[in-house]
């Protein structure tokens, strides 16, 4: 399946990837409107890794044998059998983070407010990831099985 | 061991033969009566030695990357020039801009040397350039020197071991001379000192092949006080702009 | 401290109704202008920094920022200008010698936009090079005087080593160190896909670039450094370089600081150890000793690879490029006094040179009074901004050109001038690992295979104006042009007529 | 063929899901006591604090047994296997014969011998109808008192103490969670419930029960008396074996199994908590009875019986679980005694955090990670990986550890899919 | 195309020196078989030599060697020669056909004296009278060149390598004490015979190596001093120069070379009180005759002749002494292609002059201090 990669060497750390996620995942769709309308943003559902002068964004893997999917205490947490992507039913999800603990990947993200476990769902929505689709430098890509390097 | 009377040959054709033989793995070439031709050796690789009789032309050893040569006389301008590797032998004096941007290699010269010789010397991890010279050198010694080890003799007692503006620019290497100099004919870039057991260690080793060489007692020439020149930083000029 | 007595040259104008505090702006400014105030919950800037590079304005998801040239104002002098009095307290507060980059920014006149070009009406036809053969293709070397066959017509000449080149654009020297890895990677890579050429510089060939060597000029410069066998033996071509438009008579010098573990080791010198090339190579003070280095390198490459001169286009240069290939160039590169440089000296910059249109002009007139235009070729550099130049610079005489500052502006340079604060926010000039990277050579090479390609094209749609098919015939061709605007010595010696004549 | 299931829960769920992958064809029993709809046995608790409603309760879609075409046989308890002839006995005095059998039955509370157990408001909290027993008994301002510190009472503390309920732990060991968590990660926990006024008492257990037909009180070993208007008895549980006794399957702790999940006995399989797998920190067999590994088990062993050949890595424990705002995660061997291990551990009383990785041979065999539990599956990955961690131990208590102190090479073989040469 | 006079052309070589300090004569053939040694020094557009004593016959009479373009500047020459001079004897000089050397102009020479009254009339002496016919003849005539103006010596150069030049004169057969060559590498080819070194002013001939930065400062410089620089190269204005300090200043040579290739500041400093003050008023006085740029140049001046570097020594010098020869060229080769076994050889320092003349009584060696034993 397609997954987002990135290429670690010209990530520049401007970190528009997660103000694409938080817009991709807002009510508006619209950045301006996501940061200044929505009363409670978005969490990214990107991870964002940084030690200068190396910088990366981590999204989901949309494992084949998803560990998040099989640890899932409320089932909330389904591979589409299609797609192959992976994501989580908030309306389900406790906030146990047991997904956090068997994701190789530290790939699932605690949203905090809402208790509720966030990830990368590839923008399903809009067709192509917003992250992919803003990296202003080409860093992350949208392909199929790896890149090479 | 292939020996050539260069008599009346232009350099082109001379250095035609040198470089086949060269490539062909010869391990000694004997040059006889070369007078003037240039850039013999002129970016040579392997571990051929050619031993020259006469006088050879500019550039020897330009570029050179190994092999051993011995001049039976004076050298002229430029020799090793950018030289990579090798080594390289005059009995008698040598010109102007020896081993200039040279990387590695040595080059010992019995007599004196003309100005400018070891500009822009450098090293590079295990390549470290060396020259010693048996009599004194001109102006501008070691100028922009960026690392290896020149060593000047001054066998003949010369006023001057070394001219005026001797290390100017300097940001790395040494160099060592035998006597000592005035504060007015070195660079701003460089500092004076005494020599350590270390620096003895080095000069030493140098010495040794250059008293083998050339014949000299090695005590004669250690039996006398050196002083040492290195540069001040990695940066002469890091203040200079704004 | 003492007070300082400069001012902000730019003002970032944020738009706060935009503003989302997502900080891109702080992350991506290396001058340090924006920044987060926790206590007013706000990005805020500081004027001071900014070098109106527009990494921040592009990145701006929102389009909240403006950079405008700093309204604050000096009173009106004509001599004493903004500029003038800044330069003072600059010095006046550090005591240095001003550096500046890139090219010579004074208003000269720039003479390529006082030529104009002819296309061919009713006497003979225009070619449509969409649909008619069109040919770019040029060969730089020595040309020798004629061709010699046997009976049975084979070749008896013995030919010069010849570059080939698919269109007269080379992409000029620009050292790794001046310039970063990726932007070499650029360059290399879109010289292969183009079939030119581009110049490692004299920052030595980094080892991953070998693969590109038949595309690759190595620079010999002062410094030498990196020259080793491989080096030479890599090339496609050698390049002595003596000397550079925006800075004739000085020499390079990339301090310490950038010279990372990567740098030291692709020009051979220690790591963090300035690397100063003077202006002179120190064994040629004089023709016959370039002469002697000329021929160094081809008896260092058994006379099979074409050794070509780099020269700053000064006064003399007629006289010196003459020399030049009678001391046995194969080609000669003459960069005009509005080339580009990751650091020159601001004086020299703006003052010492004279413009490339001249120069060329008038080399290749010496050259063809001495009839020996044909046993050297000519590249014209220094601030070649389009195909209409490359075409007007081919008529004037050139061969080929060469361009540095354009193959940067595509890559993403926005000619703030500040490459030799290494700070580069584009990735371009400078070593900073965090700022290399963001220029991405996949993405880069493809821009400048884009420009050069474009500019292929416009010249063929020039040349079929003029009814001309191959690039060959645009050669010298200078009543292909005419002259707007110009004294009459201007003309003569660019040899050309004004317009209606 | 057919498959038959017995026990009704996420073992069950992995088996099926793994089945149906490649087989639509076999038949699929589902047996099990219960009557419910396969439920998430972990959110009893929220379900007993009122954090889930019952219909969330459901572990898979309400169509799950259609879709996959399993025929269940509900609140029918399995008795016994005959495995020679290849039958389930269930206690109406069916039988179900099986080409293929899975024992997924789970595990039972372990229940202490102590007087006055018969008391009504005895409870233990393992299944659906314990919590919905204990959810009728606990009104708020009642109390309670929890028989175990463990990962059980620690969630029905939680679940009664959001009921409104007075709450006091008993524990015997000398701090509660004390199979997950060493002191230092201990007390911080219990810091959290006693800022609730949850109460804990270490070092004793109960002796007695106090009451008549309902329970009033605990009298415990160390003299001491609580009043209680529910006793919770939270030991832990055991596998729950009871289907396979008299049969020739292999038992220790648990039902035997190899690395395809098969029993002793061909064409049985176990899974879950049942289960006596292959633990891969201790290197041996080991009941790890926790629901990503009954999962995982159960889908091995659905694999396997179809043929498709399968086998488990390994397992360690795991678990993630919170009170409130207090989030922990741990796996692995979090709290040696031994000198060969390696401790290398950071708190903050500021954050309430702690960070505690426990290494054996450069390898990470265990870790706590209090509160500060972000990307807590990279260290999961580690040891399931068997990761050699020198390159980035020195890294490992780092706020923002993650890929990128990984050397390159394994980082991006890692994240972009690829084999790196 | 323009040619010297009319445009600057810079130019590199190679240069060689010899002399007898007894004042025996010796064949051409030496210089030329040095300067041949540093072929590659030159490109072909400019090779010449000086010659010192091979007119003994008419060694008081002013040889001038012309170059004429045609007839008409001959014509024109010889009028204004023979209004103003006594001429004994006007000849062709005597060339052989030679591969390399085309395009030749006419070449003849002449040895005159100023006839008396014309002198005297001008009220200045021989030589000064003579450098004004030299100059008429360099800036009016057009076609027509003064190549070498000195008594008992003359000038020989061409287009072409020089050692195709020596054959086109036949050098082989004159016979001078002195002799200095010269092989060119100019930056343009002008064509013109003119233009090749020597440079040559009554007996001041100058071969030159390098390039004057200070070109046009000391041109003018000498311009105030009435002197007329028809060729735009740095040759003739160091001739010019030396004519100035040597000849008409009295400058001992020594210090005329201390002007040429003043000591620095920095150096100065350091000097006795005495020096300090002789060379800070020399340097203020010359300070637009510093020769500024790379030389290396032989300035033969009659008795003999001094080769000297540029103060900061920019481009290479090679002396050797061989009994009472002294040599100076670019490269030892070219020493040793005619002297295999000097006494000694070295290489003179920065600004520091070989000067070697022929031996007088009570006269003590002044070359170099610098030797090496070869």
């Amino acid at each position: 399946m397609k997954k987002v990669y990135v290429k670690e060497e010209v990530c520049v750390g401007c970190r528009l990837c997660e103000v694409y996620c938080i817009t991709s995942h807002s009510k508006y769709k619209d950045v301006l409107k996501a940061y200044k309308l929505e009363p409670q943003r978005p969490t990214p559902r990107i991870v964002i890794e940084e030690n200068r002068p190396v910088s990366f964004s981590l999204q989901c893997r949309h494992c084949d044998d998803a560990p998040c999917v099989k640890s899932c205490i409320t089932g909330a947490m389904r591979k589409d059998p299609l797609t192959g992507v992976v994501t989580c039913d908030t309306d389900k999800c406790v906030g146990c983070w047991t997904c956090v603990l068997v994701c190789e990947f530290g790939a699932i993200i605690r949203d905090v407010n809402n208790k509720v476990a966030s990830k990368c769902d590839l923008c399903a929505e809009a067709g192509e990831p917003a992250c992919v689709k803003n990296c202003p430098n080409e860093a992350l890509v949208y392909s199929e099985g790896g890149i090479s390097v | 061991m292939k020996t050539i009377n260069a008599l009346g040959i232009y350099y082109r054709d001379l250095n035609e033969i040198i470089k086949e033989l060269v490539r062909s793995g010869e391990d000694i070439i004997n040059l006889k009566n070369v007078n003037g031709q240039r850039y013999i050796g002129d970016n040579l690789s392997g571990t051929t030695k050619i031993n020259i009789e006469g006088t050879p032309g500019n550039d020897m050893a330009a570029f050179m990357d190994g092999l051993t040569i011995e001049v039976f006389g004076n050298g002229q301008d430029a020799i090793g020039n950018t030289m990579n590797d090798g080594n390289i032998i005059i009995h008698g004096h040598a010109g102007d801009v020896v081993g200039y941007g040279m990387r590695g290699g040595s080059i010992y010269i019995k007599d004196s040397v003309g100005y400018r010789v070891g500009i822009h010397m450098k090293e590079y991890k295990d390549k470290v350039p060396v020259i010693v010279i048996g009599g004194s050198a001109g102006d501008f010694f070691g100028e922009y020197m960026a690392g290896g080890c020149m060593i000047v003799l001054n066998l003949k007692n010369d006023e001057n071991i070394v001219g005026e503006y001797c290390g100017t620019g300097m940001h790395g290497g040494v160099i060592y001379l035998r006597g000592d100099v005035e504060d007015y004919q070195l660079g701003k870039e460089v500092i004076k000192e005494k020599i350590d057991d270390k620096d003895y260690a080095l000069i030493q080793k140098y010495v040794e092949n250059f008293c083998q060489y050339f014949d000299y007692d090695f005590q004669k020439i250690m039996n006398h006080s050196f002083v040492k020149l290195h540069p001040i930083g990695k940066r002469p000029y890091g203040n200079m702009y704004a | 401290m003492s007070l300082s007595y400069l001012t902000p040259e730019f003002k970032v104008l944020r738009d706060y109704d935009k503003c989302i505090n997502c900080k891109v702006c702080m992350r991506q400014c290396s001058f340090e202008v924006h920044s987060y105030d926790e206590d007013l919950d706000k990005m805020v800037s500081n004027d001071m920094n900014c070098v109106n590079c527009q990494r921040c304005v592009l990145l701006c998801p929102t389009q909240a920022l403006t950079i405008i040239k700093h309204p604050q104002t000096f009173k009106e002098h004509a001599n004493w200008t903004y500029d003038a009095i800044r330069d003072i307290y600059r010095q006046a507060e550090t005591g240095g010698v001003l550096l500046s980059s890139m090219g010579n920014d004074r208003p000269y006149p720039v003479y390529w936009d006082k030529m104009v070009i002819n296309a061919s009406q009713v006497t003979n036809p225009s070619i449509d090079p969409l649909r008619e053969p069109m040919e770019l293709r040029v060969y730089l070397g020595r040309k020798p005087d004629r061709i010699e066959i046997d009976e049975n017509l084979n070749v008896k000449t013995k030919m010069p080593p010849q570059l080939k080149l698919e269109t007269p654009i080379m992409f000029s020297a620009m050292s790794y160190g001046s310039i970063s890895y990726n932007a070499h990677a650029a360059l290399a890579r879109a010289a292969e896909e183009l079939g030119i050429l581009y110049n490692t510089g004299e920052g030595g060939l980094h080892k991953d670039f070998r693969k590109y060597g038949k595309n690759t000029i190595v620079q010999v410069a002062s410094g030498r450094f990196g020259v080793d066998r491989e080096y030479l033996n890599t090339a496609a071509a050698i390049e002595i370089k003596i000397g550079q438009g925006a800075k004739p008579g000085i020499g390079g010098h990339l301090p310490g600081e950038k010279v990372s573990e990567d740098i030291s080791a692709t020009r051979m010198i220690p790591s963090g150890s300035d690397a100063i090339s003077p202006a002179p190579h120190h064994d040629i003070y004089s023709i016959e000793d370039l002469a002697q280095l000329i021929y160094s390198l081809k008896e260092a490459t058994d006379y099979q690879k074409p050794v070509g001169v780099k020269i700053a286009a000064v006064n003399n240069v007629a006289a010196i490029a003459s020399g030049i290939a009678r001391a046995g160039a194969d080609y000669i590169a003459i960069d005009g006094f509005r080339g580009g440089t990751g650091a020159a000296p601001k004086r020299i910059r703006d003052n010492v040179g004279i413009p490339i249109e001249f120069a060329i002009a008038a080399v290749d007139a010496r050259l063809r009074s001495e009839g020996i235009r044909h046993t050297v070729s000519l590249v014209a550099a220094g601030s070649i901004r389009n195909s209409a130049d490359i075409v007007k610079a081919i008529a004037l005489g050139a061969d080929a050109v060469y361009i540095a500052t354009a193959a940067l502006i595509a890559l993403g340079c926005h000619m703030c001038q500040k490459c030799h604060t290494g700070k580069c926010n584009w990735g371009i000039a400078t070593q900073d690992p965090n700022l290399v990277k963001r220029l991405n050579p996949e993405i880069g090479y493809k821009r400048l295979v884009n420009l050069v390609q474009a500019w292929s094209h416009e010249i063929k749609e020039m040349l079929g104006g003029m009814g001309i098919n191959d690039i060959e015939s645009l050669k010298g061709n200078r009543l292909m042009l005419r002259g707007i605007g110009m004294t009459q010595k201007e003309l003569d010696i660019l040899g050309i007529l004004a317009a209606g004549e | 063929m057919r498959i038959v299931i017995i026990g009704n829960s996420v073992a069950m769920v992995g088996a099926v899901e793994a089945i149906r992958k490649y087989d639509t064809s076999s038949e699929i029993v589902v047996i099990s006591d219960e009557t419910y709809h396969v439920y998430s046995r972990p959110l009893i608790s929220y379900y007993l604090g009122n954090l889930v409603s019952e219909e969330k309760m459901i572990y898979r879609e309400k169509d799950f047994y259609r879709k996959n075409k399993v025929e269940t046989v509900f609140g029918i308890k399995a008795i016994s296997i005959d495995e020679r002839k290849k039958e389930v006995h269930l206690e109406n005095g069916d039988s179900i014969s099986f080409d293929k059998l899975l024992i997924a039955t789970g595990g039972k509370p372990i229940i202490p011998p102590v007087e006055g157990l018969n008391k009504k408001n005895v409870h233990t909290f393992i299944k659906m109808d314990d919590a919905k027993k204990l959810k009728e008994a606990a009104k708020p301002g009642s109390k309670a008192v929890i028989v175990g510190g463990g990962l059980i009472g620690f969630k029905a503390a939680e679940g009664l103490h959001h009921l409104g309920v007075d709450v006091t732990i008993v524990e015997l060991a000398d701090r509660i969670l004390s199979t997950i968590l060493d002191a230092e990660g201990a007390s911080l926990v219990s810091q959290s419930l006693q800022n609730d006024g949850i109460k804990i008492i270490t070092g004793t257990t109960v002796d007695k029960i106090i009451g008549d037909e309902y329970v009033k009180g605990v009298l415990l070993k160390n003299g001491k008396e609580l009043e209680a208007d529910n006793l919770i008895i939270a030991i832990g549980v055991v596998p729950n074996v009871d289907v396979v006794r008299n049969t020739s399957i292999s038992i220790n702790r648990g039902i035997l199994v190899d690395n395809t999940m098969k029993t002793s006995v061909e064409d049985v399989y176990a899974a879950g908590d049942v289960a006596e797998g292959y633990d891969m920190l201790v290197e041996s067999n080991r009941v790890v009875p926790i629901w990503p590994n009954a999962y995982m088990q159960g889908e091995i062993a659905g694999y396997n019986m179809i043929g498709i050949n399968k086998s488990f890595k390994g397992i360690f424990p795991m678990n993630s679980i919170g009170y409130k705002n207090t989030n922990m995660i741990t796996a692995g061997i979090t709290n040696p005694q031994q000198e060969e291990f390696e401790i290398i551990s950071k708190i903050d009383h500021n954050r309430r955090s702690y960070k505690k990785f426990v290494v054996k041979e450069n390898r990470l065999v265990g870790f706590i990670l209090i509160n500060d539990i972000d990307r807590a599956g990279l260290f999961t990955g580690f040891i399931k990986n068997e990761m050699d961690i020198t390159p980035f131990k020195k890294y490992l208590l780092n706020d923002d550890f993650g890929f990128i102190y990984l050397p390159k090479e394994s980082r991006k073989a890692k994240m972009l899919d690829l084999e790196v040469v | 195309m323009l040619k010297e006079g009319y445009v600057r052309i810079p130019s590199g070589c190679a240069i060689s020196g010899i002399i007898d300090r007894t004042g025996r004569l010796f064949s051409g053939q030496s210089i030329t078989d040095s300067i041949a040694t540093m072929h590659d020094r030159s490109n072909g557009l400019g090779g010449g030599f000086a010659a010192y004593g091979i007119y003994p016959d008419f060694k008081d009479y002013f040889a001038f060697h012309m170059f004429y373009d045609d007839l008409i500047a001959k014509q024109e020459t010889e009028n204004i020669l023979k209004a103003d001079y006594i001429v004994a004897l006007e000849e062709k000089i005597p060339t052989r056909k030679t591969a390399h050397i085309k395009n030749a102009p006419l070449i003849y020479r002449y040895f005159a004296i100023p006839k008396p009254e014309k002198l005297k009339l001008s009220e200045l002496d021989e030589n000064e009278f003579t450098i004004k016919f030299v100059f008429n003849i360099n800036s009016n005539i057009p076609g027509a060149y003064v190549f070498s103006s000195g008594k008992n010596m003359g000038v020989f150069k061409a287009v072409g390598y020089p050692e195709d030049v020596a054959n086109f004169y036949k050098l082989e057969s004159y016979k001078g004490y002195m002799w200095l060559a010269h092989g060119r590498f100019p930056t343009n080819t002008p064509g013109w015979w003119g233009g090749a070194h020597p440079f040559n002013l009554l007996n001041i001939s100058v071969v030159h190596n390098g390039e004057l930065s200070s070109y046009d400062t000391n041109r003018k410089y000498l311009e105030e001093f009435g002197y007329i620089c028809t060729l735009q190269t740095d040759t003739e204005v160091a001739a010019y120069i030396f004519d100035l300090l040597l000849r008409k200043h009295g400058l001992p040579i020594e210090l005329a070379c201390k002007v040429v290739a003043s000591p620095l500041w920095k150096q100065v400093e350091r000097m006795s009180p005495k020096e300090k003050f002789l060379y800070t008023n020399l340097k203020v006085i010359y300070g637009r005759a510093l020769l500024n740029g790379p030389f290396s140049m032989i300035i033969a001046y009659g008795d003999g002749f001094i080769a000297i570097n540029d103060r900061i020594k920019l481009r290479p010098l090679t002396a050797a002494k061989k009994g009472d020869m002294i040599y100076v060229a670019s490269e030892e080769s070219a020493i040793r292609q005619i002297c295999k076994n000097p006494e000694s050889v070295w290489i003179p320092r920065g600004g520091e002059p070989v000067i070697a003349e022929l031996i007088r009584d009570n006269e003590k060696e002044m070359y170099s201090t610098k030797e090496v034993t070869a």
